[in-house]
């Protein structure tokens, strides 16, 4: 049995999400669902991904993936959003069976997002 | 507290340390130079255990007003709030099988009833008004002629309110109802006596109030009609209603809680009055915060409040190093709403944001402070995170 | 022992006094600097209680060589007893209304099956042979296509007969039935492995072996059709089978029990078999003096013995300033005559007469030297003071 | 709730019961009667009883309820054997409710005793 419900590292995301907050202006997705609520916010340059921010209403982990998902994806090819899995962060967060709704809630917003990046992108080609 | 210094515990509704006066008496009753000896045997060491037993139950009379004869010691208001509820039913189910409970009783009071529902039983579940209280008009409508009992508690172990024991006990012996209270809360902390309240049976417990944990007491009215089924059986303990080796310690344990609670009530009041009084006039401006239940019909040790548009188990993650809880200590486990909060009308977020703060002798003004300001913090740190509400 | 210096205790079947070790464990589950936060809360600190009992149930797990997920908390073993068979009864009752126990057993485990009876089941009583021993042809004889539920003690607490658990349950498990075992007298004192023995359920507490009063445990096997139904209802402790607040400090010190017990139980053994054989030595050619029970088929920790023509209660004063016990401490507040003696074939003057000595790890050489003065002056001057047995 | 089923007086007569025994040619009764066994004995001189003593089978309030009554009856005219009534030892031996009845063994027997004396009394005169 384990004495603490959150990992070292959630612990450590919660307490300073460097990454929560909104960027005007940006590719943006909200999302509401399971009563649970998450903005996720991307800009691009020269086909990098140069900030990601979020806004979530949600459980420490939730907003522990969050912030674990912008962290790790700044500086990446856009195109890697669509293919996000949250089962990564699950593990690394040691996500508990009964949360693993809530962290896919997260997966879909990072999908939608991934959606509105190639669109937007698409649009500056046009 | 535990391992880590820095907790710093509000939780003193979901259990309490015990006193060093507890702790010494209950050394004294288990060890090989104490009294250890089964209270069971004849001989002169477990008639030596059997007068400590005496003296703890005569404290604990002392408590409530009552003679040590009315109390059978039990493991706790688990087993003394189904021994009342399912022993009364069982034994009064010629008289009618009608019971009458609230939604805001605890769990171990509503299983109990839920069980007896499921058996033949039929049972009333009356709502609170909104501040948690029972309207009297109520539970007079929902009473038949066979209505055999009544269960309602004194203090909410979630919101702390404070139910009018005296005029529920007055309706009940009107109609001829048995009368229960889930006393877990305010015993030690009410003045509660026996000897006037129309009460009938009355479920108690060590642990709420500077005693050991696994000892409880449940008292049986000594009035024609007022009787229990044993739940258990085997040995001649306790007149049969509660067989079992009594467990020295933890009765001595009691009975020396009970003193102490007894010697130091008002002064106790008092200082849980101040620590409420303080945190809530710390917190009352932050915007959407709300108490649940009542502040001035009820007991100041709990403070219930819910705040609009924050999430409660990252709240709670924010408060910490404060062990508070959310829900009731004893079904916290479950993640869902507390039911308690539904009952009183509150939605599953306002619901789910609820942090009940309690309050004991040890807690300091300097620890109010403190969470005042990790509340505050706490609150406005994961409002400039929520993302405005989708429409 | 209480406030008399000069009581000799050698009723240890009745009760113990705790380890320091255990003392200690305690202690630090229910004081200000220790961890007496609810187990169920879910802050830190209740997380920490939590980890405490998983860690005693660890170390009882281990003293009985089973997972520690097979161990249900009650408060003692009467609760577990009545658990055990009021609730495998229930739970099995679809399969038949047939149970079997003996004569001999604990009334713990005696009085839920008179309950049974009364409620519909079938209960066969097994008669024990002159030694106190089961034949297990009897057993099978006994048995029906409707057995649901045997039920035998480990060690007896009157005589110390140590029943063959494995050929009994063998015999179970050949024809369906499930098998319960009351080992509140062998728990921690002889080897007994759960992962071996065709035992279904096993109660057991912990003050019989140097722990805390009024904490006990079920052991439920990981076995299809092995369940019970609970007694108690409320919260959602213990998978709903046995709710109420987890008593911290209780079970902590169970489980420094189980672990002292452990490590100690071959030394324990030696100790009380040579306390034992030095008592019966020292009293054998007393006239008339006869063992109750077994003496190589019983646990050396108890020695029963009946004397001719003395009557019980005066030879108990005169073995004063010895504790020690006539019948079972468990119900010896009754002065009739044991009925597990009455089992075995005594009549009434020999059960009446029959001194149960018990042996711990602190019986010295010299207590038991000065019992044997004790009993042998108690017989010759109380036989002095008979009258010729009237024609 | 009292610590000790014995009195300190219950206590005293059966550690130290003087009058146990028995008397060779003297009055005697022997009453077998509710598991319990008693022998009284008594002697007479000019009217007086000179000695007494008793046998008991029993619990310690029969013994101390017999050596109390030998110590007291020595030296008194035999005919208060006839009138012996146990209810002043069970309140100065502080007998218990359930034990009653055995005192009550007690006082058939010294009454018995009585009897035994008047008729051997008789047989003198005779
Ligand atoms: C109101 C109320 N009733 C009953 C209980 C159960 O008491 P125990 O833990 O002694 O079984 C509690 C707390 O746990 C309580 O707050
Ligand atoms: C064989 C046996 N079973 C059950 C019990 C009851 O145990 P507890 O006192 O823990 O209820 C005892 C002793 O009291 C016992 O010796």
């Amino acid at each position: 049995m384990s004495t603490d419900p959150y990992s070292p590292e959630v612990r450590a995301l919660f307490a300073d999400p460097a990454h929560a907050g909104a960027i005007d202006d940006a590719c943006c997705v909200e999302l509401d669902d399971q009563g649970l609520r998450i903005a996720l916010y991307a800009t691009v340059e020269d086909g990098t991904i140069t900030a990601l921010r979020f806004l979530a209403w949600g459980c420490p982990h939730l907003i522990a993936a969050a912030e674990a998902f912008c962290r790790d994806y700044e500086g990446r090819d856009p195109g890697q959003l669509l293919e996000f899995s949250s089962s990564g962060l699950m593990q690394s967060l040691s996500v508990p069976v009964e949360k693993t709704g809530r962290i896919l809630v997260l997966e879909d917003a990072v999908r939608s997002l991934g959606n509105v990046v190639r669109e937007a992108l698409k649009a500056q080609e046009d | 507290m535990t391992d880590s210094e820095s907790m710093i515990y509000l939780d003193y509704a979901a259990s309490t340390p015990v006193e060093q006066g507890v702790l010494e008496a209950m050394t004294a009753a288990m060890t090989i130079d104490g009294n250890y000896a089964n209270p069971s045997s004849t001989h002169a060491a477990g008639l030596y255990s059997n007068v400590l037993i005496a003296d703890a139950a005569a404290k604990l009379a002392g408590l409530l007003n009552t003679q040590p004869e009315r109390l059978i010691w039990t493991s706790g208001a688990t087993e003394s709030d189904n021994l009342a509820i399912l022993g009364a039913a069982s034994y009064r189910k010629d008289r009618g099988r009608h019971l009458i409970s609230m939604r805001t009783e605890h769990k171990a009071v509503t299983d109990p009833f839920s069980e007896l529902a499921k058996n033949g039983y039929d049972v009333t579940w009356l709502d609170p008004e909104p501040d948690g209280l029972l309207d009297i008009a109520r539970l007079e409508d929902a009473m038949r002629d066979d209505t055999q009992l009544v269960s309602v508690m004194h203090v909410n172990n979630e919101t702390g309110v404070i139910q009018d024991i005296a005029a529920i006990g007055a309706a009940c012996r009107d109609r001829g109802a048995l009368f229960h209270v889930d006393a877990a809360q305010s015993c030690g902390k009410l003045p509660v006596d026996l000897d006037d309240l129309p009460v009938d049976l009355m479920s108690i417990t060590a642990h709420k109030f500077y005693g050991p944990k696994g000892i409880g007491a449940l008292y049986i009215a000594d009035r024609k009609g007022v009787h229990v089924e044993p739940l258990l059986f085997g040995g001649g303990q306790q007149r049969r209603l509660r067989p079992g080796t009594l467990p020295t310690q933890q009765i001595v344990g009691f009975g020396e809680t009970a003193a102490i609670a007894a010697a130091r009530m008002h002064e106790d009041f008092a200082h849980i009055t101040q620590m409420r009084d303080r945190l809530w006039n710390g917190i009352r401006d932050v915007p959407g915060v709300r108490v649940n239940g009542t502040l001035d019909k009820g007991f100041p040790g709990i403070l219930n409040v819910s705040v609009e548009d924050v999430e409660g188990e990252s709240l709670l993650l924010a408060m910490e190093p404060f062990c508070v809880a959310t829900g009731s200590a004893c079904n916290s486990k479950s993640q869902e709403p507390s039911y308690v909060l539904r009952a009183l009308g509150l939605g599953d977020d306002l619901a789910q944001s609820a942090i009940r703060f309690s309050f004991g002798r040890p807690t300091t003004e300097a620890e109010i402070d403190f969470a005042i300001e990790r509340y505050r913090q706490g609150v406005a740190r994961l409002r400039e995170m929520a993302p405005g509400r989708a429409a």
